[in-house]
């Protein structure tokens, strides 16, 4: 499913290769449409080429109705592809997610088919505060129906987006808006990240840390901090939480006996809290320690720098929770 | 250009066939043999078929809770919709779906929608695609007058107008909605007149004569197929019957003398004596259409009582067109 | 805080209790109101006293919109009780209720008090198909500002909406409609449940039951056929599921060592998901055997009854997941 | 009634301070003082102070993520807002809202949301409870062009005309929503339009004429004390700055000449050229009270900058009431 064609890797951003599956996908399926608020910017800004504007929708704010108005759309014939900006304004349009994209297919006796991809950016430590800070992707986990992905490098966002485009069910797309400005190798031109499918991004033997999302960097930074250590860290970004790839999980796991999940996201109900259930439950006897989660807390986001900054999950969060296991 | 005497038949013809449809499924709901809660459609017939006769075979049609005539005019078999209701594997959605999820996409019935209201933006998006498409096609989208009070109907409606999207908007207004009068909770008397929020055209119509809703109803298709955008019509109607089969809590909210008086304007005996009285259907045709139509039903009743209830395991099918690794469980 | 007075207790059913505790807590206290669809009905069917029309508000089909105006009436002086009736309809609210209800307070630095209560009911086996049989609180656990209550008995549910009622915050009831016509003994007049404070149904030493709402049923049941084979299980309901309560549950482990979860909710990220993530974190050292998560698998809800009566938790997938414990 | 002159210069002090204050924050946002994002109210001043000036200390006032202006007109202090921009302990949030949360009680601002259309449904909450209650209070709401599309919009309103809750709604219309032109997405000219949905009055105002906008407020406000009900007014306003500073990726998407030509027409220099024509203020007490607001907006950036940010621990406050056992860790 993996492919990497036309060699060529180069250095682009997260939010570069957003674009650049944008574009590929919409020049070679006439069928992908945008919908959107204010996304008549990207051609007008050069980011999408001119020749797409008649497939780009620039939306009234009324979210519920244009996420509903690219699930009729995806029900008869399009692809669209439905940005609703910033994570939080899902809450708006949660009705027809949940019960019309992730369940038409369903109800229909599997008449309908529902190809469309819902982006949702979350914003951490921007003081953004209560209205534009969530990362609610454990909500859609439990509604089942929906794909849910975590990107967490340019070369992912680029290839899961892409594979998400051609899926053909209802894939949501949660990006990090921390990881957009950062840049990554990207192989050029066709380039499709399969969901499903764990990326282990150190190896390791010692304790099995999965990193959802921009988790990565402090997850990567521990890790090396450990290793010093003499603490031998695995880190396994899961890429896609539905489906999740359990076998990446708890496969490492088997070899290492301990588990640490780091998760940006509220910590009840969380993924962390999902793959602790599964760990505990099909793993139980390699562990060898106490399951840790490492959450952002049950609080709204806060808007100071001094409040939000110290809630999300930090690297001495991890060392902190390594050490205590060994 | 007005009807042929043959469309004219097949417009009773419509009508009388979700009549004795849902004569049967409250008959089979009583037995027993319908699980689920049913909301029936006896009183609506005129809307239904009035503005589902006005479009092509393969346009769209997007339905509501209230939606087993919605299939019926716009063609579909009378077996699988039965089975359906009955939970029967040879449903039209295997089962799934039942009462408030008949579908019949080989008809152009996208769907209909447990959800009051959230069918609106579905046909905005069927709308959306028939435009980009350029495939010609137009999508009716019915509603209840407590579904113009949802957020989708205003974002649905501005989204359709402000795309010109080719989308009618018809509201089967049968002034309740469950048991709340609709003038207690709509701040206007007609609902079409919220059509100025949205610059498109609102019409008001006789809800009981299938002829003026089709009139109506066709010349909005005429408009959304010409590209100029959607309507809203609002067809004046009343049901019958009870909010649904088998409510847990009854209560009192409408006069038995307005169950009455409305029946005095029934959209099938409305229609039924016109064509007599136009001299296009002789009497005993008439009736020989009713008996035809009793004769489908029964047989779709049968068909639907032969039909076994589908497997526990195929409640982990459909939920994915590609389903995932490790599945549902 | 527990309060049982007037020491009579009648036999009533659980939807009599969500009644008595409505006219109890809005002839108590002027500033209660009710707002939701179709509610009038219950002045006009006898359920409610008719002096209490006018705080009776029989609502348009409007969700979002009455659910905000209730948040907007508790920030300005009410005490609403909001009835969502089915859960699935709660999507249709989800901005209302996770951006504004549950965050207020907290965006306002605790100059807002948001004292509401919404009200929805979960329905089972009664082939409602998609749209009206979710079960969607483990969704609104990882919303941080509400509070929610799963009552299983009718002295609970009474209980617990009178203590919702009066609690200052966002207190957000599941009712179990499998339950509605179920009766059972609650005290006459005043009643209250604490949040927080978990029941245990009947103790145990081998294995800690926990079940959620209407799991009870199956639990006990299970339970009973269990006692007989000389395996003795704790059964406790934690009632309110934020907060929840912690010690009971652990204290419980700490005994028995072997946890199961009984949960209505879809698997994923579901409220099991969460008690076993805290468990494998603290009280992994009492495991003595594998977490088994009991729950409705991720699908959504069919129609026909043989389709959707087995996905929901039964007793022998109780006695399976315990004999397999042993 | 006609406003008096102490009324009259008030409404220009409020428009100044407003004026003055937005000035203030632009810059501390540019020198990297005030985090996040900010949206600013210059050119609308007078849609505001006008709105304001026509409500009484207790009446509520819910606002938008544009809300700078809203506290101010309703005579909130300068310091705690500043303080609150800068995410300092001393803000009127205490740090934890910031630019799209301002929120102070104790003059009736109830508070803001970042999620466009959020308050409207809230506003209709005031209105229930100054009905039940019965304190003879109103509840003016601001909302912008944008968020006219949202089905909250739809929705509270309604609910509003059918309890004739005393609520008045006040579109602050500057013809954008962001980088999107109101003419692209709303389907109808005026917004005013919308009230034929709810049989309420719709009217449009002049939003530079701080003295036309406090006229049709006043009545609105009358009008819903007398229990007749909600109204809807469009304020046809501009603003001259970008949607928030510091946005990520600018893009063109209105003429300069516009800006320009709107600036001609600027709020603040209308009502004072007019208070100073009619002989009501001179000249040099016009200059003063400028230099006055300037005076304490100074001190109120001193105020913030002094003011220490909150101490980590503090994140965990305010969560909730009745705080739970266990806590948010
Ligand atoms: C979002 C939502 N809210 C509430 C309900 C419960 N409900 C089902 S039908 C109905 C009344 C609908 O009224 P109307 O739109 O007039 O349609 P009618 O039943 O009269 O045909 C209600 C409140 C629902 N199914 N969905
Ligand atoms: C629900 C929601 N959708 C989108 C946004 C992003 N957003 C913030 S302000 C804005 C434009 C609002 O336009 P308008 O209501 O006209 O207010 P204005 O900014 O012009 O004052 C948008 C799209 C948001 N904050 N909330
Ligand atoms: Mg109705
Ligand atoms: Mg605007």
């Amino acid at each position: 499913m993996s492919s990497e064609q036309n060699g060529n890797v180069r250095n682009i951003s997260y939010f570069q290769a957003i674009f650049e599956a944008h574009q590929e996908e919409m020049s070679r399926d006439e069928r992908v449409v945008m919908i959107g608020e204010d996304i008549s910017l990207y051609t007008k800004a050069g980011i999408l080429d001119a020749g797409l504007e008649q497939r780009i929708f620039s939306a009234p704010i009324s979210e519920n109705g244009f996420c509903g108005m690219g699930v009729g759309a995806a029900l008869t014939g399009l692809r669209p592809v439905v940005d609703l900006t910033i994570a939080s304004f899902l809450y708006l349009a949660m009705d027809q997610i949940v019960n019309q994209a992730a369940k038409i297919r369903y109800m229909t006796g599997g008449q309908a088919t529902i190809p469309i991809v819902f982006r949702a950016s979350m914003w951490h430590e921007g003081s953004n505060a209560g209205h534009h800070s969530d990362r609610p992707y454990p909500m859609l986990m439990n509604a089942p129906g929906l794909k849910i992905v975590v990107p967490a490098t340019p070369a992912d966002v680029k290839g899961l987006i892409k594979s998400a485009i051609r899926d053909d069910d209802p894939v949501v797309v949660f990006e990090d808006n921390s990881l957009w400005f950062q840049s990554g190798p990207v192989p050029e031109g066709e380039h499709l990240t399969p969901l499903g499918v764990a990326a282990t991004r150190r190896p390791g033997d010692d304790v099995t840390l999965v990193a959802i999302g921009g988790a990565q960097k402090v997850a990567l930074e521990a890790a090396a901090v450990l290793a010093d250590e003499g603490c031998s860290v695995e880190v396994i970004d899961p890429r896609s939480l539905v489906p999740l790839d359990r076998p990446a999980i708890l496969g490492s796991l088997e070899r290492t006996g301990r588990l640490v999940i780091v998760d940006p996201a509220n910590r009840t109900c969380s993924a962390a809290s999902e793959i602790a259930a599964i760990a505990a439950e099909e793993a139980f006897h390699s562990l060898k320690a106490p399951i840790a989660r490492i959450t952002t807390p049950d609080v709204p986001i806060p808007f100071s720098p001094s409040l939000e900054d110290p809630l999300y999950p930090a690297t001495t969060d991890i060392l902190d929770a390594v050490r205590k296991l060994q | 250009m007005p009807p042929t005497d043959t469309e004219r038949i097949a417009l009773l013809r419509s009508e009388l066939a979700i009549r004795v449809f849902e004569e049967a499924v409250k008959k089979q709901f009583a037995a027993g043999l319908i699980p689920g809660s049913v909301h029936l459609s006896i009183g609506h017939e005129a809307a239904i078929a009035g503005g589902c006769a006005a479009l092509a075979t393969d346009d769209y049609v997007i339905g509501t809770h209230r939606s087993h005539g919605h299939p019926i005019a716009k063609g579909a078999d009378f077996g699988p919709l039965m089975a359906e209701l009955m939970g029967r594997v040879d449903g039209v959605c295997k089962g799934k779906g039942g009462s408030m999820h008949l579908t019949d996409h080989s008809v152009g019935v996208m769907g209909e929608s447990g959800i009051v209201g959230g069918g609106l933006p579905l046909a905005a998006g069927a709308g959306l695609s028939a435009k980009v498409l350029g495939n010609g096609r137009v999508c009716l989208c019915f509603f209840g007058d407590g579904a113009s009070n949802e957020g989708s109907f205003h974002e649905s409606l501005n989204l359709a107008a402000i795309w010109q999207l080719p989308v009618i908007y018809l509201c089967e207004n049968n002034l309740y909605g469950a048991t709340t009068p609709a003038r207690s909770v709509i701040a206007v008397e007609d609902i079409a007149d919220r059509a100025a929020s949205y610059a498109i055209p609102g019409v008001v119509v006789d809800g009981q004569d299938a002829e003026a809703v089709y009139a109506v109803v066709a010349e909005a298709v005429e408009r959304a197929r010409r590209g100029d955008g959607p309507s809203l019509i609002e067809a004046k109607t009343y049901r019958y019957g009870e909010h649904a089969e088998g409510l847990i809590i009854p209560v009192t909210y409408r006069d038995e003398s307005e169950v009455e008086e409305w029946k005095l304007r029934d959209p099938v005996a409305i229609l039924r004596a016109r064509l007599i009285g136009d001299g296009v259907l002789r009497e005993d045709a008439a009736e020989a259409l009713e008996a035809e139509l009793r004769q489908q039903v029964a047989e779709a009743v049968a068909f639907a009582k032969n039909s076994p209830l589908p497997e526990p395991e195929a409640a982990f099918d459909d939920v994915y067109s590609n389903p995932i690794a490790g599945g549902a469980r």
